[in-house]
């Protein structure tokens, strides 16, 4: 990639890799498993044979060796659980599960251990457990390996969820999901993988804390809400809006639980309107929660009702052109705006 | 609808036709990912005998299901592979509307219950077709097809014992082609071996060369036995081996190397299908020849097929996610 | 039970038990699965030891035979699993899910299988499956076996979910369910089970449609939208409103997905204030759901900002009197229907 | 902390402590929930000689993963019996504050890393406790109990692969106690053993009896010694019992015979300890007496504690979700 005088441009892929690495240097109890993170099982010959789906492992075993970075059979429900007692035992794993539709297969690990032992523990037996894992739609992959479901996550108390938006937040949020004591899953939404940011990625480990949102553009006229690769949408709306002569303020959620809901109200109580737009079945989605937020919270300020862009109630379809119209496109996020704005 | 019952000249003609069908589909079907018309495919080139052999057997009324890598499943089902081939183009003429794709491609009307992208998901689901027939007192049998990575998953040993002390009409088949994307199956399954699971469920576990079609036809034709005659499940293990990467785009040659893939490209399935065509007299060079040209033939026309296919209309992406919702 | 002049009062396992042999009788491919339903294994010198958790399949397999109510092992995805694939040829399998909890179990089948093959397989084939489920806390259990959870189901496209509140929506719904061509989750209330009610059950079959709600108690003043149990809650707390001089509708939503949003709106229009009581956890909630709604489509009839009731973000604990405070009460409901009528 | 290592008058007088402690406990547990100060509890009685012939050989910092049925589990681990009655009635100076219950007792001071509610899943939480121990280098133990009901999960079988391939020290320990609620072994459980399945993941399946905490010592013994010394898992069928109801209020009877019932109360394993003791010359009729007191003693005081304690403070209910939120 080509580095601008000043920025340190990386991809999303290789901030991740850049921040499990450091983290796995600072600290020897991280380790990560999953399938083909480094691939080629146990033969030394064919070491790091892939990396990761989407190799964000990648050269990793390389420097921590096998015992740290572990290829699993496929038995999501056995290397969760696994990664939920070394997190209770003095390790911080992180797991990585592979797409997100793969929660079904695990979910008892992470939804009645992880996210209830800290609680049904009495406070006594912390559970600092990191996942990753893939989501998002708009690969051609069909139903089950394009889903978004962090409101499922968001839905469970115990868990934390992060669904960061760029290479720079991406790392500060690994690193802050890594040390956290608490089981956090990080979304990384597969469009934002091969996409080019213009945003400076410092080299050494920072962190960025978990449960504040980022304004990632100040504006005035309209409130747009993002998370992961719907922030990309949102800026682009913002763009589009600003040429039609509305200043849009974009609101980056970057943690979903805990949720920056005073970074959200404030934008809603100078703006007075608000489009909230989320990747995510419409049903019980964050789009959801946040409008009940702003309507319950923010009633006497808004102008206008809160709007929702999610896809319609339907399952991800396989065929390229229908998928496109599946995800929350910038055209529909500035129809939403202007309506909201009349 | 195949539904043969011995090793005939027609039978095994029938699964040579069948085995360089499946192999020219996935020729084509890379061909068509790497023009960008799909992001990709998990070719099964290499296993075409492993559905090929069972699928001489079964009835259009029996069940197949299968995984991520299905195509071979398909077509030895029977499904149309003009179909097939716009299914994988997103095409509204594809099996499944294109709505499904190459991880999902189904035909109801062919036994082919679909396969599957989530690893290991579709067994439990074949426990209960097998069910299904035994409640509605069928002698249909079902059978899934499985990897040697999806042996790993809580899914197979649920369904092996529900199979097992229920006695239904299911072959657990693993199509054991050495890897799991890039982990070898030495590394994954402890003990080296699926069949001997079958053991601890009280059930026959067999390991069957996967190379050969005749071979699986034997094995099948004990297992389909057993089955429709009530006395329960049979785990089979095929070795195989996948000639392509994963899904195409990975080098194999990063986990695996030069001297296996020679190995098992040697015992090529078609290839020893061929000289046993020849050797038997059951067939000529130019009848073999006459075959490839039809298959070739009836590939064409099913890209041609797909090409002139129109995607869906932009309505259908909310259409069939229920029966009926008011 | 004692039976008032001219109405037949059943308990919600009785009409439960009455729905299923209904169905099973009129239908043959009417089949049940799960643990214990009727118990003893195969042994017929114990024969229906059990009859279900909740003895709501007591007595069935004495009429219908071992071949059709099926004991399993202790298996969630596999007997799941075969439910998806015996519906989809040709049965109409009833699983029981004993504790909505168990879905972390059997996730991949009810959420990657049961709710996507119709869609994925363009339509050409349907997967009538039922599922019943207790959920709801109040009965001492601890966090893994007393979830709600139901907004859960209702996020994913491709599947029905029922809320009964009483003996006779309850079978009227089973009913329904069965016949539905789509995947359907029932969720029972666990505290609804013991519960006496006044309604009439009548003797014959008879369905309610699924999709539709029902206005449980007509007003004026203020909306107040109950689910399963907490429609219960919702009645006592328009009693007490009554007394008080206040006038409460009660919508009772009876299904969650799909949700009748027209009687909702149309409450919502007439009273102008709305409070939504939902067990769930509160984040990405049915009442987050139900506030967005109203927020965006009835935004000009509103006179005070929509009201959730939820349990806090919290975990269901054990002892008694913390999950006393766990489940929304009647005094929590008339407060906040208090504070939206001012 | 027991920590044993041969059959010394000391180790096996520990364990006969051990039970009746366990066995005490259970009967004034039941007694509590008659009284409504509980729900119900899933009784171990029967089942005492199963964990503590192993635990006997634990140290404070190997652990222990249970069941809902665990109190034994907890008992033997060494956990405070105040602590544990508190926590059945849910009082905030229990084991877990009152907030996780009879199916969830832990205390991690004591390697007890808790009951668990869903059957089958703590069995792969153990297998990572044991990946712990094993990349933190050190030689600490991991012992998961789970029921004959729990071992159609499919997460023994993942576990059980996993521990295998990467030869981790955990002790995979079924209770067969024959019955899952009401349903018999013989019937869930295909192949009539769970200890066969052991063979189809290389490593070794011990069948033991289960009322004789003599012979759980010594099968345990060694699969310890095996895990310490890093060369793996072991599979351990206990063989065993429970004379009570599943969770209390339902009649055993109506699903097993009289007969049966006898049998294994015949071999109770405190009746058989006793008569070892007797035998031996290890203790005399009044030493033992003297434990029973002891132990009711202890039960009495466990029970009064229990009662004189507060329930958590109203803010309890939001506590303990998070170590940290914002
Ligand atoms: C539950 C689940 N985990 C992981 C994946 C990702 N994945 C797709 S194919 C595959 C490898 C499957 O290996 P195997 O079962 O041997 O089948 P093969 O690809 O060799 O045909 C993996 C890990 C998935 N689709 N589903
Ligand atoms: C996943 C799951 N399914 C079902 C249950 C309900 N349940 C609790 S205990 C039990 C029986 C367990 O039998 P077994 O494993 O033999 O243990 P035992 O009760 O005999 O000790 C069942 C079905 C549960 N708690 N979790
Ligand atoms: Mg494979
Ligand atoms: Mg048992």
């Amino acid at each position: 990639m080509v580095q601008t005088q000043g920025v340190r441009q990386l991809s999303y892929i290789q901030a991740v890799n850049e921040a499990l690495r450091l983290e796995m240097r600072r600290d020897s109890t991280v380790i990560i498993m999953g399938e083909d993170i480094a691939g080629g099982g146990e033969r030394d010959d064919f070491q790091d044979a892939w990396g990761g789906p989407m190799r964000l492992t990648k050269g990793l075993v390389g420097e921590f060796g096998r015992e740290r970075i572990r290829d699993t059979p496929i038995a999501e429900s056995g290397f969760m659980g696994a990664g939920v007692g070394a997190a209770a035992t003095g390790l911080r794993p992180i797991v990585d599960l592979m797409y997100v539709g793969f929660l079904g297969v695990c979910g008892d690990q992470i939804l009645n251990n992880a996210s209830k032992i800290h609680y049904m523990f009495g406070g006594k037996v912390n559970v600092p457990l990191t996942i990753m894992t893939g989501t998002g739609a708009g690969t051609n992959s069909a139903a089950q390996h394009s889903e978004t479901v962090y409101s499922v996550f968001t839905h469970y108390p115990g868990l934390k969820v992060v669904v960061p938006s760029n290479p720079y937040n991406v790392k500060g949020l690994y690193a802050a999901a890594i040390r956290d004591d608490d089981p956090v899953i990080i979304c990384n939404n597969r469009q934002l993988m091969g996409v080019r940011f213009d945003v400076d990625v410092p080299e050494g480990d920072y962190t960025i804390p978990i449960g504040k949102a980022d304004i990632a553009r100040e504006g005035t006229d309209v409130t747009l809400v993002g998370m992961s690769y719907t922030t990309r949408v949102c800026l682009q709306a913002a763009q589009e809006l600003e040429a039609l002569g509305y200043s849009a303020e974009v609101v980056d959620l970057l943690s979903l639980s805990p949720m920056d809901d005073e970074a959200i109200l404030e934008s809603v109580r100078k703006t007075r309107k608000i489009v909230i737009v989320d990747e995510d079945y419409p049903r019980c989605s964050i789009a959801s929660d946040v409008a009940a937020l702003v309507a319950e919270q923010a009633f006497d300020y808004l102008d206008a009702p809160p709007k929702r862009v999610n896809p319609p109630h339907t399952l991800v379809p396989y065929s390229m052109p229908l998928e496109a119209l599946f995800v929350p496109t910038k055209e529909q996020v500035v129809a939403a705006a202007l309506e909201v704005m009349q | 609808m195949a539904g043969y019952t011995e090793l005939t000249k027609e039978s095994v003609l029938w699964m040579y036709e069948t085995m360089v069908t499946i192999r020219r589909f996935e020729e084509q079907a890379r061909r068509e990912a790497d023009a960008g018309k799909l992001r990709g495919i998990h070719s099964s080139i290499g296993q075409e005998a492993v559905p090929t052999g069972i699928c001489a057997l079964l009835r259009d009324d029996d069940y197949v299901l299968g995984t991520h890598r299905s195509h071979h499943h398909c077509i030895a089902k029977g499904v149309n592979l003009k179909e097939m081939m716009a299914e994988l183009l997103g095409k509204a003429t594809g099996t499944n509307k294109g709505k499904g794709g190459t991880m999902h491609i189904a035909d109801i009307r062919k036994g082919m219950l679909g396969a599957n992208g989530v690893v290991g998901s579709n067994i439990p689901v074949a426990t209960g077709v097998a069910l299904s027939a035994k409640v509605r007192g069928t002698d249909q049998v079902s059978v899934v097809f499985f990897g040697d990575g999806a042996s790993s998953q809580g899914s197979l040993h649920e369904s092996m014992n529900l199979a097992s002390i229920w006695k239904l009409p299911v072959l657990f088949v693993c199509e054991n082609n050495r890897y799991a994307e890039s982990t070898p199956f030495e590394y994954s399954v402890a003990g080296g071996s699926v069949a001997n699971r079958a053991a601890g469920y009280a059930m026959p576990g067999v390991v069957v060369d996967g190379q050969s079609a005749l071979e699986m036809f034997e094995v099948a034709k004990e297992a389909i036995a057993r089955a429709r005659a009530g006395e329960g499940p049979t785990l089979i293990e095929a070795q195989t081996y996948r000639y392509m990467g994963h899904m195409g785009a990975d080098d194999p040659l990063g986990y695996r190397t030069q001297e296996e893939e020679d190995y098992y490209e040697g015992r090529d399935c078609i290839k020893r299908m061929e000289e046993h065509l020849l050797d038997s007299g059951l067939a000529t060079e130019s009848d073999l020849k006459a075959i490839d040209e039809k298959a070739l033939a009836a590939i064409a026309e099913a890209t041609k097929f797909a090409d002139e296919s129109p995607f869906p209309d932009p309505s259908e992406l909310t259409t069939d996610v229920y029966v009926s919702y008011p």
